[in-house]
């Protein structure tokens, strides 16, 4: 097949030359609100989208975002169609079998299950529930290994369509990320709510690279660890997720602390 | 036996939308008639025929069978008939010849024969089929029961045509210039058996350009012209003095 | 020793691919015996002149056809899915019809018999009218009428493009899971031939087999339906 | 587009009727209707590479040297028995890797070459594709696709023209060059129009595929609008709207379906003038 192949690509090559761009192109999915979405003028924008450009002017790169679908982001990564990803994609080590990962951007967290109130759902043991996820994600590995024996698992496109499914009925449970929910159910206005205690899955966040280009890797590694440093990363998880987690001790999170701290130092002094 | 005869028709008007090519034909035929319709083509001989067991839907005009009228109600389009039970007695009773023999092209010789005896009339494969037979033994191609038509010359193709028709056992069979569409060696063999048939008997009414046919076997002739019965008569007497001038030009063609 | 590796390689394929393929059978197998007499009414009220049953077939038809069935799977199940709420879970039924196995035949149904219905729609004006005509003067009902000439007539004149779309119905069935949730582990060959190409990129072994499942598909819905048309065509000698 | 919009236009739409107003011209949606663009364009492109494949793979058909006749009955047999899809996602990954492969054997080492786990085996072999090069790989792929079914249809219209009237135009003293061009192709395109036309409409259906090469069009940005929104930030908030997306695109198709329609009854009003051409 491959000789049948060459004479038209030997003429295409003519055509269009391979051009090794100057400009850094970073993918990503651009339907997995807050981390990377489509605004109200069809531009990507999103956490991933603010970072990476902040990324991009620390370590003085010409960079540029845009969108592919979730499931074939690492193919055409390693097919040359961009140099990174930035689509929330978790560091694990099937991935890193593949490809390379800079230093996480955003820290391990919580995956969560969301769920209509009024769902009875024994968290302790999940059994014979239907259970949307978007598909080739580290959610659906993990749905798969640890409640695909007695559960059913409906993997979609998109992240939002195991919304839609939830709403519509077509699933009871879903689950995805940190973050991806909470506008969701935050909108719901109690329709839908979180259940059980979240799950340790994949590692943090990170930018996925080609295998060999460490050197690209280098500079966002640096930049990444000055963003982190001066509070950047931590803005913006604060614009976008409000919560946290953050890397810093902010002030916000240290009077929390403080305040429950003294309400227990109270208790304890009341006795 | 009654002197009803076995079909009374009064009076047809037929049109094709602006044209009108039927303008008020009678015809009786008794037991045992052998009527033939002839004329220029365009007379509308074909047209009449066709009325006669609706597969025409006359504008105007009775038709009886036996003496007992079918009966049509006015549409929007036409007219209709009122009860298709009646119809279906009409056409199961009075049997029909085409010009193109029609046989069904996917039933061997002998379905063809039995298909509409088993239908219609509920009739046994068994009985259907010794029926068939022994039609298909009188008009001579009994030998090619389990053949498709295909394989069947014209001349052929109308005889088993005409056996499916016998099938029915019909009170009266209409032939649509059954030899027409034959080359002129197979013409023959179809006269024969229609001539067969009328010495049976039979009562039949056929549009014909065979003027012999028309004079040696039939009693009665119709001479049509632009949808009007122009002479009618004992057809040897219409053939030997034709009294309108139209006929005599027309047979000395 | 080269020829071993890829000997097994590509036998190692077929047999991974040869589950899903069971779906591909599954979607045209579900789809046919539903999918044939649907077009069958369809062409038939294409054909009715009465225009109340004849404006809705031949519209249904028009848009079926008119549109890519791509977008058709997307439009039903998003339509499916929001009436879940309101029809299928009242009704209790709302298990299977919200599944891609559910689904999945059912707008291949409506497709098929759109592309279908016009097959027989042209076959049915092509019978020949003497035979109609025929079987009328022998005072035989409509239906007695349809099942002597019509219905034979219909079915052989239409035969040979009705195969075609059995092929294309066949292929068509790749799309099911490029737009339907998929569920645990059922997938259809391009499903399953993009998840072991995401693996390793080898794109001429996966795909290459998968090609080779539905050609051999094709192959044999070819062959069967080649004896059809003999046993359909047995009195054209 | 509000803005632009005069008062006394606006005040005859109601509030709800404006925010629609507005949301339905918002700059997603404007991008929606400008990448109908792509829609077209592949259409197009794809329409002129199936025509010079199917001339090429009619030419082999009927070529006197059995070698070229087998490879022009291998690919329109091929094309019939496999799915399209699997074609428009193989072709291009396959060209791009077939052309990385060609770079690859002067750019890698041999080292490289034979250890890479990953494709192509070094960086400098790798291609990069923007999305206009995909969309052209696209109606690359669709031309193939489609090429197989023109090669068929061209090749039946060219068995159909009449050998009497070649026969007339030789024993006129045309020679073979002017009797090909001026009476076979000539008379070919009038029978192969009723085929071309049906291929025009099966290849309008298949840019409905374009979206699983990356190429942002109708259907890419349907499925973005339609799916629920619950970010202000990201836009009007709303629930899940798929269906009424893709009904946009269902009339969408049949519309552009009636309009071709519509053109290749001219056409072939045109092509067949003074022509008996029986209609398929």
């Amino acid at each position: 097949m491959k000789k049948i192949i060459l004479p038209v690509a030997l003429a295409l090559s003519v055509l269009t030359t391979p051009v090794m761009a100057d400009k850094i192109r970073i993918a990503t999915e651009g339907a997995y609100a807050p981390w990377n979405f489509l605004d109200d003028d069809g531009k990507l924008a999103g956490f991933e989208i603010d970072l990476g450009n902040a990324l991009c002017a620390e370590a003085k790169l010409d960079c540029e975002f845009k969108a592919n679908e979730w499931d074939s982001i690492i193919p055409n990564l390693i097919a040359g169609n961009y140099n990174a990803i930035m689509a929330g994609m978790s560091i694990t080590a099937e991935r890193q079998k593949k490809i390379l990962f800079s230093n996480e951007y955003y820290p391990v967290n919580k995956s969560k299950l969301a769920t209509e109130s009024g769902t009875k759902v024994d968290v302790d043991n999940i059994k014979g529930m239907k259970i949307g996820v978007q598909g080739a994600t580290v959610q659906a590995d993990w749905l798969e290994k640890n409640l695909g024996a007695d559960n059913t698992i409906k993997s979609y496109e998109k992240s939002d369509q195991t919304v839609a499914a939830l709403y519509g009925g077509e699933v009871d449970i879903v689950l995805a990320g940190d973050g991806a929910y909470d506008e969701v159910i935050a909108a719901s206005k109690g329709k839908l709510v979180f259940v059980g205690p979240g799950y340790d899955i994949g590692g943090g966040i990170g930018i996925g690279m080609l295998k060999t280009n460490t050197e690209l890797a280098g500079k966002f590694n640096a930049a990444i660890a000055t963003l982190k440093a001066n509070g950047t990363v931590d803005t913006l998880i604060k614009k976008y997720f409000k919560k946290g987690p953050f890397y810093s001790v902010t002030m916000d999170s240290l009077k929390d602390k403080i305040s429950a701290l003294s309400a227990r130092v109270d208790a304890l002094e009341k006795k | 036996m009654s002197n009803t005869p076995i079909l009374e028709i009064t009076n047809i008007h037929k049109r094709f939308g602006d044209l009108e090519v039927l303008h008020g034909i009678s015809l009786t035929a008794e037991k045992g008639d052998v009527i033939s319709l002839i004329g220029s083509s365009g007379s509308g001989k074909s047209t009449f025929l066709r009325c006669i067991n609706l597969l025409e839907m006359p504008e105007q005009g009775e038709i009886a069978l036996d003496g007992k009228n079918i009966d049509f109600k006015n549409i929007k389009s036409g007219r209709i008939a009122t009860d298709e039970n009646q119809v279906k007695n009409l056409r199961s009773r009075i049997s029909m010849v085409f010009q193109q023999f029609n046989l069904w092209s996917h039933l061997t010789i002998l379905q063809n024969v039995t298909e509409a005896p088993m239908r219609v009339q509920g009739l046994s494969r068994a009985e259907a089929e010794e029926i068939g037979m022994a039609f298909l033994e009188k008009v001579g191609i009994a030998q090619k029961a389990d053949s498709y038509p295909s394989s069947l010359s014209g001349g052929q193709q109308q005889r088993v045509a005409i056996a499916r028709a016998l099938a029915m056992r019909p009170e009266a069979i209409l032939f649509d210039e059954p030899t027409s569409a034959l080359d002129p060696e197979l013409v023959g063999e179809v006269l024969g058996v229609m001539r067969k048939l009328a010495e049976e008997g039979t009562t039949m009414i056929v549009v014909t350009h065979e003027m012999d046919f028309a004079r040696d076997v039939s009693n009665k002739a119709l001479f049509l012209h632009q949808g009007k019965i122009e002479e009618s008569g004992v057809p040897l007497e219409m053939f030997n003095s034709p009294k309108t001038e139209r006929l005599q030009q027309f047979l000395s063609n | 020793m080269i020829d071993a590796i890829m000997n097994s390689a590509i036998i190692q394929e077929i047999i991974l691919l040869a589950k899903p393929a069971l779906f591909n059978a599954y979607f045209a197998l579900a789809s046919i015996p539903i999918g044939f007499p649907f077009a069958i009414f369809l062409a038939l009220g294409k054909f009715s002149t009465n225009k109340w049953i004849s404006l809705p077939a031949r519209a249904f038809i028009y848009a079926f056809r008119g549109s890519p069935l791509f977008i058709q799977f997307f439009m039903f199940y998003a339509l499916m899915l929001s009436l879940n709420k309101v029809l299928w879970k009242p009704w209790g039924i709302d298990e299977w019809v919200l599944h891609p196995l559910f689904i999945g035949p059912f707008v291949l149904i409506l497709n098929t018999g759109a592309y279908a219905a016009e097959i027989f729609y042209g076959a049915l004006r092509t019978i020949p009218k003497g035979e109609v005509e025929a079987a009328k003067a022998m005072g035989m009902s409509k239906s007695q009428v349809f099942k002597t000439v019509t219905w034979p007539n219909m079915l052989r004149l239409s035969w040979p493009a009705y195969t075609n779309e059995m092929v294309f119905l066949f292929h068509s069935t790749s799309l099911v899971y490029f737009t339907l949730p998929v569920i645990n582990e059922q997938k259809d060959l391009m499903n399953k031939a993009g998840e072991l190409f995401e693996k390793d990129y080898n794109i001429y072994l996966h795909f290459g087999v998968a090609g080779l499942y539905f050609l051999i598909a094709s192959l044999i819905i070819f062959y069967l339906s080649e004896l059809m048309r003999r046993r359909l065509n047995r009195h054209l000698a | 587009m509000l803005e632009i919009m005069p008062d006394w236009l606006l005040s005859w739409f109601s509030d709800d009727s404006l925010e629609m107003i507005d949301y339905l011209t918002n700059g997603k949606h404007l991008t929606w209707y400008a990448s109908v663009r792509y829609t077209l364009f592949a259409a197009v492109l794809s329409a002129l590479f199936a025509i010079g494949f199917g001339l090429i793979g009619a030419a082999l058909k009927q070529s006197g040297f059995f070698l070229f006749r087998w490879i022009g009955n291998f690919y329109t047999a091929i094309v019939r028995g496999i799915p399209d899809i699997l074609f428009i996602l193989f072709f291009p990954l396959a060209i791009e890797q077939g052309v990385e492969y060609f770079i690859a054997r002067s750019k890698c080492t041999a080292e490289q070459i034979a250890t890479s786990v990953n494709w192509p085996p070094c960086e400098a072999a790798q291609w990069f594709l923007t999305t206009n090069d995909y969309l052209l790989m696209a109606c690359l792929s669709l031309g193939l696709v489609y090429g197989a079914f023109v090669a068929n249809v061209i090749y039946g219209a060219l068995q159909a023209v009449p050998k009497g009237q070649l026969e007339a135009a030789s024993a006129y003293g045309f020679n073979q060059k002017q009797i090909f061009w001026k009476f076979k192709i000539r008379q070919m395109w009038a029978y192969a129009l009723p085929g071309l036309s049906n291929i025009w409409m099966l290849l309008i259906k298949a840019t409905a595929f374009l979206s699983l090469l990356q190429v942002t069009d109708i259907v890419y940005w349907a499925g973005l609008l339609g799916t629920a929104n619950y970010f202000p930030s990201a836009g009007m908030v709303h629930p899940n709207w798929n269906f009424q997306y893709y009904f946009v695109l269902f009339v969408f198709y049949i519309l552009l379906t009636m309009v071709s329609e519509k053109f290749f009854n001219m056409l072939q009003a045109k092509a067949s003038r003074g022509m008996s051409v029986v209609e398929r």
